[in-house]
């Protein structure tokens, strides 16, 4: 660390730009890899960072611009092409075989020779455990991955970069379903990797683990390389400010709302192998925020609330009443709303248009005896995209052609028409640009104000820290935190979020 | 690319037409098959191909994909657009054509059924035509059998479906005989088991027959599908000098058998003659020379004198031709 | 280890087998001889050729429906050779019959991966045009059984060893060969890779379409041997009777011998003991005396059964997936 | 390129950051697969009239889609079953089984309301196994289907044995009855399929249909209750091929266990012709109504020309596989 004017270059990235659906995501990006770096990847959900990493390891092809390896410019046509130049990918969520053994999923696709060359058993098998040893991780190499957890997913996949001779070894937020002592065992080996020569690029939120890890950070914002620079050159502010473009406080601001009854109220909501004895209450004008690491089990009891896979055991009073919520129709018939985390496999109907995307909640409000009264239905539609200022070329274009954003605020625009006393927005702000991020903030803010009971599921520290009146934490299925505003910080949180029984881990 | 492809299909289209197209000619007559493929009509279409160059028809057949019983209806439908004169067919249904073989008659076709009836609604088709007497078969098939074995053991049915109209006359009339012929006393009737007409079916029924009588010297299966698989499956064990295959064959799928020995000798008769027959009759009957009722008597070629009998049904020869190794070669159907 | 063992799907169907044989024996003890072996053995070369073919596409998640018209044309064009040019050697026969298979294959393959189409509505579609095609090139005419080889004829009964046919070491043979292509070979590995997770199969290099292509092809080849078969085992070739319905006793077969319909997921052994099954009930119920109409709805219902096995399989694999993730 | 100004009150613009541009009108109008149905329906005629000077005669045009016309209800009504996400191959055989069953009924004798009852009821049953083994237990419904496809006539050769069963006179007929100058199978069909455009396009329940194939996650979501809309399309199936099987036994006087054997395939390709999206979300009544007359048009000219079955059967093979390539690439297009 430190010589970097001595450090050859590994890989020289110039202009690259990428658009989905001519959606222009990332503009003009110069990068210079080092050997013997780790490069931390910063920004924003959707600032482009994951676009480019994908784009080094060959699952997206740039728009413009070329990569330059060794001072060779290389066309990475795919993910394979990737592999033999050496780059490997670990995506986010584990990529794997469920049906094959672990052993086999850490050698597919590096095995050499030709298709109709047998498969050396032994050795994948003797390799794949001395990985696992390597690893200090407990797998029996054997076994199927279908029942794996997902944290021993995540560490098959690292052994599999690992185990593979990889120059560039890209990790997009390896960290986030580890343990402590896990994450220790992948930095002193990335270190390890990183002492051999090997280039890696560390994509992660938490800034202290940039910090612990890395050398170099580049900061991306809005699909732009906004800085690269020595990490020790900028101070935590600095990121942030370059990441955001201006300080947070600055646009987060929690209106005041009235609080008023308990709207909603949890008791010892129980789903076996997913959450324990959770209760809690919410009440009119409140914002609780719901906190945790991912997998703590943070989705799994709003999808529980919202009767989507209710609980075993456990009540839910809704206005002090105890209710059944068997299916999301109940759910909605008393006035809850749930805009979910994942927008194209729980929100959107890709292929239909805005319009019916936005009437899906409330199909009495369109119709009379069953048949649709289409020019209601255009009405309320019109109606919900000004108010939401969604931007669309065509009410009646498929909503797939829609940016992220708008996309979002059509899905919560949906549910606004059911007029929810109770609303729970699982991550609503992930993969949405920055500016539009601002329009929800204010949007639920208004909302709380309006005399709604919100419960948000966030991910993102910041956001919770500066909307909401509580934060609940979970990890590991149970609650394990309730700090009020006033007592909220990054640290508080993310103590309660931390398993503190990660020695003792289930297999 | 589409569009194409359309095209491609209309050129194949009238490469078709253009092949079938005939000389001009005074009636035209169409044969409607089981279904295509199936080798038996190969013959029966022979003789209705012959008969019309000598009389100056013209002549065309056409059969369903499959012999589901209601694939023959929009073949029927389509003849009668076209105008044709008469319409021969080998029924798939006894009854589900009833509908659309009244409205043929009612334009005034000539309505036959060749090789095959719909029993029980005979009053919707004009007449029938039939290559034998369909009650000597079971005696004619019951008296070869016995011939084979000596007239003494333990013998079997391998029959097609458990309804078809023609086995089930042939059988019970070979029940019939086995019980009040005095001659054959000494054979004895323990199984009729039914093949499907599928090769696959009657082979594994074989099969079972053997397994279940051990002491079984002899198989009747009156069905051309029949008895080819029944005469496989003893051939293959070796085994033909002890229990004998016979029925009802084609030459040509038999010939193989009855030259090596596996089958001495099986009945049929001549399909082409059907299809001769029933040219030379429409002829009569549309050019008035032949009266369509019953006991009417006229002679046709080759065939000579022909009666048409109760229910306006005729028959083309008065017994089975039995094939052996003598004669298989002269029959080339 | 014997647990795991007894655990294992092929021992399932190992079980419905012994059951039913002793089911059967004791109404008919016949049923229980060697005599009775040899027929069931017979009864299964074809299907089991088929299925093995069948098994791969289905473990890449796709599936043919096309193999009962490929069996048929393929059959067909090796009788007509035989027919018109019975100069050449019959056993160049197996060439044509494979190689036609394939090339019919071969189309399944690229109409699904170069349009990104659904396999199952383009193999009902080929389904129908290779049929036609078939009557197409036979002129609606059955090749009878004077055209076809007495060599290859007598491969449904004569024996290389131990009076087990020829047909029935062929398909044996290609069991075992299917067994180490699936198990022992890196493409054979990516098929399975590929049906349990198509969308990470790419990503990790996988060539998804020539893979694809390939269990097409093969599956293709392997009908067109079985339509080589048929004409050794039955004498003759039909226009309509070749190999309609064939498709059917096939997936039958695969979906009992445990192959998931999910993909990712079946085993060599596992199809075979199926095929047996199915031999099993087809040369049972004629010795019970169960009538032939009754045989269509007892297959039915035996898929539906398959299919409530293999949920219930699968189940418990969930099951254990979720206590997995449990935390106490 | 200016960003739209941001907040509340702004105006509805988009930005091509925002989203794609509006595809032009005609374009929303022509390109889409029914246009391309309706254009090889066109064809179709043209070319048959073509191949037999006995063609075109709209009368016999119009008797020999009574030929086509239970099937083609089936179709309709898989129509809206594809959409949904799913699939169902069981419908003609269903349709035999209750047609055996209601025509044994009537063999016996027994008042009509009987006979109707255990014809739809059958019908009812049918679907009522498929929905449990599809919803209940979330089994994949193709394979499922084939399973029943085999079981449903498998019973019914059970049950009616190799044999027609014959129905009283008095009920045979139904395609030589006219209304409006249409034999009245057509008519059943044409009303039938302007009844389901209107619940498919015009109603909340067939908005619902499109939603749950096109997103079954997010339709839950949305509290639409998909395993219930599915569970009514799948009975809905069953009752509308028992009466479909009931039309067919009127029209042939008798029924036996093959009845509609193989008119999976002729459904599913009049569905795909159509333009429904076999992976679902997407197709019209329309599309498959436009196609079921194609596909009767192209049987009906061929069978009138004389040409070989085997042709009608590459045609329908070579259609289905064109008419699937011409609808994903044309939805390809029109999606991004």
């Amino acid at each position: 660390m430190g010589q970097l004017g001595s450090q050859q270059t590994l890989i020289e990235a110039r202009g690259i730009s990428k658009s989905f659906a001519g959606v222009e995501v990332l503009r003009d990006v110069d990068l210079h890899l080092y050997r013997g770096e780790i490069h931390a990847l910063l920004g924003e959900n959707g600032a482009g960072k994951s676009t480019f990493a994908k784009i080094l390891a060959g699952v997206h092809r740039p728009t413009r611009g070329s990569i330059a390896l060794n001072g060779d410019v290389v066309e990475i046509q795919n993910p394979l092409a990737a592999q033999r130049l050496g780059i490997t990918l670990i995506h986010q969520e584990p990529l794997s075989f469920p049906d094959l053994s672990v052993a086999e999923n850490l050698v597919l696709g590096r095995l050499a020779g030709s298709p109709w060359s047998k498969v050396p058993w032994k050795e994948i098998e003797e390799e794949a455990a001395q990985l696992m040893t390597l690893l200090g991780v407990d797998i029996d190499v054997k076994r199927p991955m279908r029942g794996l957890s997902i944290a021993d997913q995540q560490m098959v996949e690292i052994a599999r970069a690992l185990a593979s001779d990889s120059r560039l070894i890209i990790m997009d937020e390896p960290t986030a379903p580890l343990t402590p002592k896990e994450v220790e065992t992948l930095f002193s080996i990335a270190r390890r990797l990183r002492d051999e020569g090997r280039t890696i690029i560390f994509i992660s939120h938490r800034l202290e683990e940039v910090r612990a890890l890395c050398d170099r950070v580049t900061i991306f914002r809005d699909g732009n390389k906004v800085a690269t620079d020595t990490i020790s050159n900028l101070t935590d502010a600095d990121i942030i400010r370059l990441m955001i473009g201006r300080s947070l406080r600055e646009y987060l601001k929690k209106q005041d709302a009235q609080i008023g009854d308990v709207a909603l109220e949890v008791k010892g909501l129980t789903k076996a192998g997913y959450f324990k004895d959770i209760s809690f209450a919410i009440r009119r004008g409140e914002i609780v925020g719901l906190g945790g690491l991912v997998g703590a089990g943070r989705t799994d009891v709003a999808r529980a609330l919202f009767g989507i896979a209710p609980a075993d055991k456990g009540e839910i009073l809704i206005k002090g009443t105890a209710v059944a919520i068997s299916d999301p129709a109940v759910a909605i018939d008393h006035r809850v709303a749930f805009v979910p985390e994942d927008r194209a496999i729980a929100g959107i109907f890709r292929t239909l248009s805005v319009e019916q995307n936005i009437t899906a909640a409330v199909p009495e409000k369109i119709s009379n005896a069953g048949i649709i009264n289409f020019s209601t239905e255009h009405e309320i539609a019109t109606d919900s995209i000004q108010k939401l200022s969604i931007r669309l070329a065509s009410m009646r274009q498929p909503i797939g052609e829609l940016s992220g954003g708008n996309q979002q605020k059509s899905i919560l625009a949906r549910w606004l028409l059911t007029d929810p006393e109770i609303l729970i927005l699982d991550e609503p702000t992930r993969g949405i640009d920055i500016g539009v991020k601002a329009e929800f903030y204010d949007m639920i803010g208004e909302l709380a104000a309006s005399g709604r009971a919100i419960l948000l599921i966030s991910s993102e520290l910041p956001e919770l820290l500066a909307l909401c009146d509580r934060v609940l934490v979970m990890s590991e299925g149970r609650i394990t935190a309730d700090i009020p505003r006033a007592e909220a910080t990054q640290e508080s949180i993310m103590h309660a979020a931390v398993p503190r029984s990660a020695e003792v881990r289930a297999s | 690319m589409l569009k194409k492809t359309v095209l491609a299909g209309l050129a194949l289209g009238f490469g078709l037409m253009a092949s079938a197209a005939m000389a001009a000619s005074n009636f035209k007559v169409v044969y409607i098959g089981k279904n295509t493929g199936n080798p038996y009509f190969d013959s029966i279409t022979g003789g209705f191909v012959d008969a019309c160059k000598k009389i100056g028809c013209e002549f065309e057949f056409v059969a369903p994909a499959t012999a589901e019983a209601t694939s023959q209806i929009p073949f029927i439908e389509a003849q009668i657009q076209r105008g044709v004169n008469v319409i021969a067919i080998a029924p798939n249904s006894p009854d589900a054509m009833n509908q659309v073989l009244d409205k043929a008659r009612a334009k005034g076709i000539l309505v036959l059924t060749v090789n095959g009836d719909i029993v029980g609604s005979e009053g919707h088709r004009d007449a029938n035509i039939l290559p034998v007497d369909f009650t000597k078969t079971g005696p004619n098939q019951v008296e070869l059998m016995g011939s084979m074995i000596g007239y003494k053991g333990e013998i079997a049915i391998l029959s097609a479906t458990t309804e078809a109209p023609d086995q089930n006359t042939w059988i019970a009339a070979m029940k019939k005989t086995l019980a009040e012929n005095p001659k054959y006393k000494d054979m004895k009737l323990v199984a009729t088991v039914y093949g499907d007409d599928q090769p696959e079916k009657s082979t594994t029924e074989m099969e079972a027959l053997l397994s279940n009588y051990p002491n079984l010297v002899g198989v009747i299966a009156p069905t051309t599908v029949g008895i080819a698989a029944g005469a496989q499956v003893v051939k293959s064990r070796g085994i033909a000098n002890k229990v004998h295959v016979t029925g009802l064959g084609l030459p040509s799928e038999m010939r193989d058998f009855v030259k090596d020995g596996t089958v001495s000798a099986f009945q049929l008769w001549s399909p082409y003659n059907e299809g001769w027959l029933a040219a030379y009759f429409a002829d009569g009957v549309l050019n008035g020379k032949i009266k369509n009722t019953v006991g009417t008597k006229f002679d046709v070629p080759s065939l000579g004198s022909i009666t048409i009998l109760e229910k306006n049904v005729m028959n083309t020869q008065a017994e089975l031709t039995t094939f052996d190794k003598a004669n298989i070669d002269k029959f080339n159907f | 280890m014997i647990g795991s063992l007894l655990r294992r799907r092929e021992a399932g169907i190992l079980l419905m087998i012994v059951l039913f044989c002793v089911f059967v024996g004791i109404l008919r003890p016949r049923f229980l001889t060697l005599d009775q072996f040899r027929i069931i053995l017979l009864l299964i070369p074809l299907i089991m050729i088929g299925a093995m073919g069948q098994m791969l596409v289905i473990i890449a998640r796709h599936v043919d429906l096309s193999i009962g018209s490929i069996q048929g044309l393929a059959a067909m064009l090796t009788a007509l050779m035989f027919k018109f040019h019975p100069e050449i050697p019959w056993g160049f026969g197996f060439v044509v019959a494979i190689g036609v298979g394939l090339g019919l294959g071969v189309i399944n393959g690229v109409l699904v991966t170069a349009f990104n189409l659904p396999a199952i509505i383009v193999t009902l579609g080929t389904l129908s045009l290779y049929r036609g095609l078939t009557f197409i090139v036979s002129n609606a005419k059955q090749i009878d059984r004077q055209f076809v080889p007495a060599a290859l004829k007598a491969m449904s009964q004569d024996s290389p060893t131990y009076a087990v046919p020829w047909i029935i070491v062929i398909a044996l043979a290609v069991a075992m060969a299917t067994y180490w292509f699936a198990n022992r070979t890196l493409v054979g590995r990516q098929i399975y890779a590929m049906g349990s997770n198509p969308i990470a199969a790419p990503l990790r290099g996988i060539r998804v379409n020539a893979v694809t292509i390939l269990v097409f092809a093969i599956s293709g080849a392997l009908a067109g041997l079985s339509g080589i078969m048929y004409a050794s085992r039955w004498g003759f070739v039909n226009p309509s009777n070749t190999g309609t319905g064939f498709e059917f006793q096939v997936i039958a077969a695969v979906v009992i011998g445990g192959v998931s319909i999910n993909g990712g997921v079946g085993s060599v052994p596992g199809v075979v003991l199926g095929v047996f099954l199915m031999g099993c009930v087809s040369a049972a119920l004629p010795l019970l005396g169960i009538p032939g109409t009754s045989q269509a709805a007892i297959y039915g219902a035996v898929i539906v059964i398959a299919l409530l096995i293999d949920r219930s399989v699968r189940m418990r694999a969930n099951a254990a997936l979720s206590s997995a993730r449990g935390r106490e | 390129m200016s960003e739209a100004p941001v907040g509340l009150n702004s105006t509805v613009s988009a930005t091509h950051r925002d989203a794609a541009p509006p595809r032009p009108l005609w374009q929303v109008i022509f390109v889409r697969p029914e246009t391309l149905t309706f254009v090889l329906l066109v064809l179709a005629i043209f070319a048959g009239g073509q191949l037999s000077p006995y063609f075109l005669d709209i009368r016999y045009i119009l008797d020999s889609f009574t030929l086509t016309a239970e099937l083609s209800l089936l179709a309709l009504i898989l129509t809206l079953v594809i959409i949904a996400g799913e699939i169902d191959l069981s419908p003609a055989s269903a349709m035999a089984l209750s047609a055996c069953l209601f025509a044994y009924a009537m063999s016996f004798d027994w008042p009509m309301w009987i006979c109707v009852s255990i014809g739809i009821g059958s019908g009812l049953i049918m679907g009522a196994i498929n929905s449990a083994l599809i919803i209940g237990l979330q089994l994949p419904s193709i394979i499922v289907t084939i399973g029943t496809l085999t079981l449903y006539r498998g019973l019914a050769q059970v049950i009616a044995g190799d044999k027609s069963i014959r129905v009283p006179e008095w009920y045979i007929g139904i395609d030589k009855v006219q209304v409006l100058g249409l034999p009245a199978p057509d008519l059943i069909f044409i009303l039938a399929a302007i009844a389901l455009a209107f619940l498919l396009g015009m109603t909340v329940w067939g908005r619902q249909i499109y939603q749950t194939g096109t997103n079954e996650t997010a339709a839950i979501y949305a509290g639409i209750r998909t395993r219930r809309i599915k569970a009514v399309l799948f009975l809905a199936t069953g009752v509308t091929a028992s009466i479909a099987g009931m039309i067919f036994i009127s029209r042939l006087g008798s029924v036996r266990y093959d009845l509609g054997l193989g008119g999976e395939l002729q459904m599913v390709l009049m569905a795909m012709l159509g333009g429904t999206y076999i992976f679902g979300g997407r197709g019209t009544i329309l599309g498959t109504f436009l196609a079921a007359l194609l596909l009767s048009v192209i049987s009906t000219g061929m069978t009138t020309a004389n040409l070989l079955p085997a042709t009608q059967l590459c045609v329908l093979g070579v259609l289905l596989v064109l008419s699937i390539i011409a609808t994903n690439f044309i939805y390809s297009r029109t999606q991004r």
